[in-house]
């Protein structure tokens, strides 16, 4: 029983790395804009499949997708900024139907492009299995649970320390005081688009290289980033890294303890707690009731 | 010029009359396909699709007399969709209805397509209510039974003792897990069951439980493609010691050879045919042989299945018409007349339109290609046992 | 009829409104006044139910309203304007106050609408779309106009003077001078202008640094030095 | 006077020369069935839109609910389909009843809280099959009977259904704006505060518009399985459910009430007629495109802006 607790624990964790990733994204574009791009996880589905389209047709390891994901995605998110700063009126409801609509094109353009069909990576590199004591796990998931920690660090680093993250952390809290110091805040929300793009770039091509996606899967990713950011409470970084582990967590303990067919029953009923319980999320303090 | 036309028109449908009274002509028929092509089946749809197609062009070359013609509508995997699609078919003078996937499009399509009196065939759908309605004008080849039937038999040859079952909660995976258990209990066996939810992607935990506390001999998995990826990859990362690996559709297939090479060597799944295929009848050859000059691939069981039941149908109309039936619900009387051996092994309808002889065969990944192991009859390979991916 | 018992209101670590304590009778005009930034407002928002308090008691008609909702207290006899007008959106002069005497007195009565949009100089306006076509003094008369609708026992002016012009301030002075004894209220009225308080409050309370350091007769609070300090020391002379 | 003209001579219609001349198309007749249900749910989420100022993307969770409900009661209590029905709309009430904390829960987070309880209840309706027939899900649900001489489980019998019933929900949401609350709801849209302290008990006014919207949504999700006779959790929860009536009231204007419907009938058809054929895999693609012009170009929807065209016209003439 404890080893397969321990296994739970571990493949949680290695699940909550990847969805921080997707997470903090979606976070970031709230902070500095007021506005949940219900596109994001078609974001990352299009950089997972931008990683199998490099690997199928040049026959090289998905990672080598990462620079052409990473112009794709990014200049997609930028279109997807300039429409939503073309919204003049109650931009917060109007901006969640647009992503919405941006959404719906995205996944139906995927599927036109590639295909209904599943697509996975075929690297053996990636599949081998790493055993660490009684923990089992592939050798993608490792690796790409150190590469989003290391981008969370950067990106940590960044907030705090250079010029145009502290302005993307002012905007974030104080728009009109931001206006005042200086900072022109439309740019640090492009800013803000660029950086999670990036971020969704990374976790595209991760999640290709471990799991099994498919044109549908967009819609998934962008209610568990939501359901993480919640978790955490707007605008820490930290506070979505442990919002991402607690629901990969919670999602492996229920399959272990009870079953697999309420696992997103779990998610779910966590995400619903916390916002009743402690509706600024576990690190918040922005409010987001009425 | 317009007299002209006006009795060019006249004399067409005199002529028309006439021979519609004597001999049945050799006339084109219009068959209508309702098939999803987008949502959530698109994927099974498209091959169902191209069975069909071949069907088609197969038909139309060899009957020499009739020709068929298909008009094709998307149901969007929607219930409301399929509806519509049939009733548009209807409205568009089709004769009968070929395609359907998913117990839940079928149902209400075929439901709509009895009370328009249209005969629907299918083998998108294994789920036990749709002939245990009892229509007159259901017909389909495949059903859960023979799914099951062959999963047992390949369990029984292998002489294991214990399994665990791990199964999609959708309709059809859970209802022949669950079958699959009742059956393998009777027996004896220690079962062990463990429900995912579709929308899952790691399932090592699942696993993990599987290889700590069931320990079985075989692990059988009721699920689709993108189902049996995780649950292979997760269990090459754990090896469980476990005998056999088995599944059930939509994995003895080439296209999961070709795109998973190190996932699938040795997993069992149904498999109509092996690959490389060796068709042995000429109906195979011709099968296989348009199936490639059209889509420039080998076929898969889909295209297989949709072939199969629209060869049937297509049959069914020819002698209908032959006997000036057609519009007399002929179609469904001469396709419950039906006893042919197919692709799929002999078809014979009862009076709820099921196949009665259908049991599927089990395949086995096999250094790249497939070999029917089960059952025996149709073997031209032997089991690798035990043997796992890892 | 309202009695504020050592209220603090916090945010996050700033404190707004420190340990206040004041009262208002049903007879009386209090004034409140004090620097910007002294919690007025603040003090205002927490008695109306916007601002919820840290510590203290509020109690209206011998009821401690502390934990009532803000609808609740507005059905209580608790009215209040708004510094920036809010007029209500999308709806007509008449619509503003037909939805405040529904919700806020509970019934309907055209005649005394007819009456207070008369009394606010608002009679010809009254098919007006509220939000669009009112001039600052008419958006201040109808802040006005709409806490009356809801039949209150206790009115809270907020800067209803602020930002008009002097022939406007005139006529909105007399308005105020009446609105008393007309409509039987009980008043708190924030404002600036040492003058206007003078002319119109019996009763003056001063709040600086979110605490009251002064409550008495006008001439005698205006006289007092500490209040004086407080007022040039943050640089407000009254006539601005 | 004119707009009360143009309300009978649309009624003409849609009651006298539809059903006398399409009647006989099943194919079209069924679209028209298919459209009316997406404009009741499309009226429904403008009505919580526009009144009480929250957008929804778990709508299909009502839906779902009054399917199931009214489903299971035909077929395992028997109960008459048009109670069934009604039952079905209070069933969706009673589970909008689990949703009143979100109500405190601004914008996106309502949207997507409510969301989240649509995914619960699509796994309960999958998981507890003991009632709900699980994935496997309910079949043969009763038909719709025959009533006055008329069979009512036919393509023209459902239709003049849904039509009524659709257009009962528009009277009722025109009375609902009409009257004291509708007045409050829609000062309460940019001016919360505001009219919260005039004695607004906004919260209760919002939880009000929920739960007349979730009825309204349970009755339209019952009538629908009647209709399709079948109910899975995957079709009842359906995001579709949603997809399309947000597509279709944010072109027809989810500000007005005929807007909704309006914009469900054009919306549908042109995707079922027009674009389908265009591109037959993904035509849904459109339906997104258009969402985001109509946000971007017109978010007040297409009647408000005919309407304002015509006006000008007037004007002119």
């Amino acid at each position: 029983m404890l080893e397969l607790i321990l296994q739970a624990l571990f493949s949680g964790v290695l699940q909550g790395g990847s969805y921080a990733l997707i997470a903090l994204g979606l976070a970031l574009v709230f902070g500095t804009m007021k506005v949940i791009n219900l596109a994001h996880g078609e974001l990352v589905l299009l950089a997972a499949y931008i990683a199998y389209t490099v690997e199928s047709s040049l026959g090289v390891n998905p990672v080598f997708a990462i620079p052409l994901a990473l112009l794709i995605v990014c200049a997609a998110a930028v279109l997807v900024y300039f429409l939503v700063d073309l919204i003049r009126q109650d931009r917060e409801l109007n901006s969640l139907l647009l992503t919405y609509g941006i959404a719906i094109i995205l996944t139906n353009a995927i599927q036109l492009i590639w295909s209904a069909d599943i697509r996975s990576t075929g690297s053996a590199w990636f599949q081998e299995p790493v055993v660490i004591g009684p923990l089992y796990s592939m050798r993608s998931e490792l690796v790409f649970f150190v590469v989003s920690l290391a981008l969370m660090t950067g990106l940590w680093w960044w907030l705090s320390r250079s010029w145009y993250g502290r302005a993307v952390r002012a905007v974030s809290s104080q728009r009109d005081a931001a206006k005042l110091m200086g900072v022109n805040p439309r740019k640090t929300e492009l800013v803000s688009f660029i950086v999670a793009s990036i971020l969704a770039s990374f976790a595209g091509v991760a999640l290709f290289s471990y799991g099994v996606i498919q044109p549908s899967y967009g819609h998934v990713l962008t209610v568990k980033a939501f359901i993480i950011t919640v978790l955490a409470g707007m605008g820490s970084i930290p506070g979505v890294l442990v919002g991402a582990l607690l629901l990969g967590v919670t999602e492996a303990l229920t399959v272990t303890l009870a079953s697999s067919a309420l696992q997103e029953l779990a998610g779910m009923c966590l995400f619903l707690l916390v916002l009743f319980v402690m509706p600024n999320g576990l690190f918040g303090a922005a409010g987001r009731r009425g | 010029m317009n007299r002209l036309y006006k009795k060019t028109v006249g004399l067409t449908l005199l002529a028309g009359l006439f021979l519609g009274c004597g001999v049945a002509a050799a006339k084109e028929f219009l068959v209508g396909v309702e098939i999803p092509l987008t949502g959530s089946l698109a994927r099974v749809g498209a091959g169902m699709n191209e069975g069909i197609s071949v069907a088609v062009d197969i038909f139309n070359k060899t009957n020499g007399k009739h020709t068929i013609k298909t008009i094709v509508i998307d149901d969007e995997s929607a219930p409301a969709k399929a509806i519509a699609a049939v009733e548009k078919l209807a409205s568009q003078e089709v004769v009968a209805i070929s395609g359907g996937y998913g117990s839940n499009n079928i149902a209400p399509a075929s439901d709509a397509a009895n009370k328009l009196g249209l005969p629907y065939i299918t083998s998108g759908g294994v789920d036990d209510s749709l002939v245990a309605r009892g229509y007159k004008t259901f017909f389909r080849i495949n059903n859960t039974v023979g799914y099951q039937k062959a999963m047992v038999g390949l369990i029984d040859a292998l002489k294991v003792k214990s399994a665990s079952i791990v199964y999609s909660t959708k309709e059809a995976t859970a209802n022949l897990a669950k079958d699959v258990e009742k059956e393998l209990t009777t027996k004896g066996f220690k079962v062990g069951m463990h429900a995912f939810d579709p929308a899952i992607t790691d399932f090592k935990p699942i696993i993990n439980k599987i290889k700590l506390q069931d320990k079985p001999e075989v692990i059988l998995m009721c699920g689709y493609e993108n189902d049996y990826v995780g649950i292979l990859r997760a269990a090459k990362v754990l090896k469980p010691k476990v005998k056999a690996m088995i599944g059930v559709w939509s994995l003895a297939t080439a296209k999961m050879a070709a795109d998973f090479p190190d996932l699938m060597p040795w997993v069992y799944g149904t498999a109509l045919l092996p690959f490389p295929a060796e068709f042995k009848t000429a109906d195979g050859k011709l099968f296989a042989e348009t199936y490639q000059k059209l889509y420039n691939k080998e076929p898969d069981y889909l295209g297989q299945f949709g072939y199969v039941q629209s060869l049937l149908l297509f049959e069914a109309i020819a002698r209908a018409a032959d006997n000036d039936t057609l519009h007399k619900g002929g179609v469904a009387e001469e396709l419950r007349k039906t006893d042919r051996e197919t692709l799929v092994g002999r078809v014979q309808f009862n009076d709820k339109g099921d196949n009665i002889n259908f049991v599927h065969r089990m395949g086995q990944h096999q250094n790249g290609k497939i070999g029917i192991v089960w059952p025996s009859e149709a073997a031209n390979a032997k089991p690798n046992f035990p043997a796992v991916p890892w | 009829m309202l009695r504020v018992e050592e209220l603090s209101v916090c945010f996050g670590g700033l404190t707004a409104v420190n340990k206040v304590s004041l009262s208002v009778g049903t007879d009386e005009v209090v004034g409140l006044v004090g620097p910007n930034g002294a919690g007025k407002t603040t003090l205002f928002n927490a008695v109306s139910g916007l601002a919820r308090p840290s510590s203290g008691r509020i109690i209206f008609d011998s009821v401690d309203v502390l934990r009532a909702p803000l609808h609740r207290r507005a059905k209580m006899g608790i009215g209040r304007t708004f510094q920036i007008p809010q007029p209500l959106h999308e709806l007509t002069v008449r619509e503003n106050l037909l939805v405040a005497q529904r919700f806020g007195a509970g019934q309907v009565d055209q005649q005394k609408i007819d009456e207070i949009l008369e009394f606010t100089n608002l009679a010809p306006k009254g098919d007006r779309e509220a939000a669009k076509e009112l001039a600052l003094t008419e958006l201040k008369a109808l802040e006005v106009a709409k806490a009356l609708a809801t039949n209150p026992k206790l009115l809270m002016l907020d800067e209803v003077l602020a930002g008009l012009e002097t022939s406007g301030k005139r006529r909105f002075m007399a308005m105020l001078k009446e609105l008393h004894q007309k409509f039987a209220v009980g008043i708190l009225i924030i404002e600036h202008d040492i003058e206007t308080i003078s002319n119109l409050c019996q009763r003056v309370v001063v709040l600086n640094f979110g605490k009251l350091i002064a409550d008495g007769a006008p001439d005698q609070v205006f006289r007092d030095p500490e209040v004086i300090k407080s007022y040039t020391g943050a640089d407000h002379a009254g006539s601005r | 006077m004119k707009t009360n003209a143009s309300i009978w001579v649309l009624l003409l219609v849609a009651y006298g020369a539809i059903p006398l001349t399409l009647g006989s198309n099943h194919y079209v007749m069924s679209l028209l069935v298919a459209a009316l249900v997406i404009g009741g749910i499309a009226l429904a989420w403008a009505l919580l839109g526009n009144l009480g100022g929250m957008v929804s993307f778990g709508h299909s969770a009502f839906f779902g609910v009054g399917a199931y409900v009214s489903a299971l009661l035909t077929l395992k209590a028997g109960t008459p389909i048009v109670i069934a029905m009604l039952l079905g709309g209070v069933g969706a009430l009673l589970a909008s009843l689990v949703m009143l904390p979100v109500l405190r829960l601004r914008g996106p987070y309502f949207a997507l809280a409510i969301l989240a309880y649509a995914h619960i209840f699509k796994i309960i309706a999958t998981e507890w099959t003991a009632v709900t027939g699980g994935s496997a899900g309910l079949s043969s649900i009763p038909r719709f009977p025959t009533a006055f001489g008329f069979d009512f489980s036919g393509k023209v019998g459902s239709y003049l259904i849904i039509l009524s019933v659709v257009l009962i929900f528009a009277l009722c949401y025109r009375l609902i704006r009409a009257s004291d609350y509708g007045i409050a709801l829609r000062a309460m849209h940019d001016s919360e505060d505001a009219t919260r302290v005039i004695g607004v008990n906004s919260v209760l006014l919002k939880a009000l518009m929920l739960f007349v919207s979730a009825f309204m949504t349970g009755v339209i999700g019952a009538f629908n399985a009647h209709y399709i006779n079948f109910l899975e959790p995957d079709y009842a929860f359906n995001g579709l459910w949603v997809t399309l009536p947000i597509v279709a009231a944010i072109f027809g204007g989810y500000r007005t009430i005929l807007g909704p419907l309006i914009g469900a009938v054009t919306v549908y058809l042109i995707d079922q007629l027009v674009f389908k054929s265009l591109i037959p895999y993904g035509h849904q693609l459109i339906l997104g495109a258009l969402l985001v012009a109509m946000i971007l170009f017109s978010p007040s929807g297409l009647v408000p802006l005919l309407r304002a065209s015509v006006r000008r016209n007037h004007a002119a003439g």
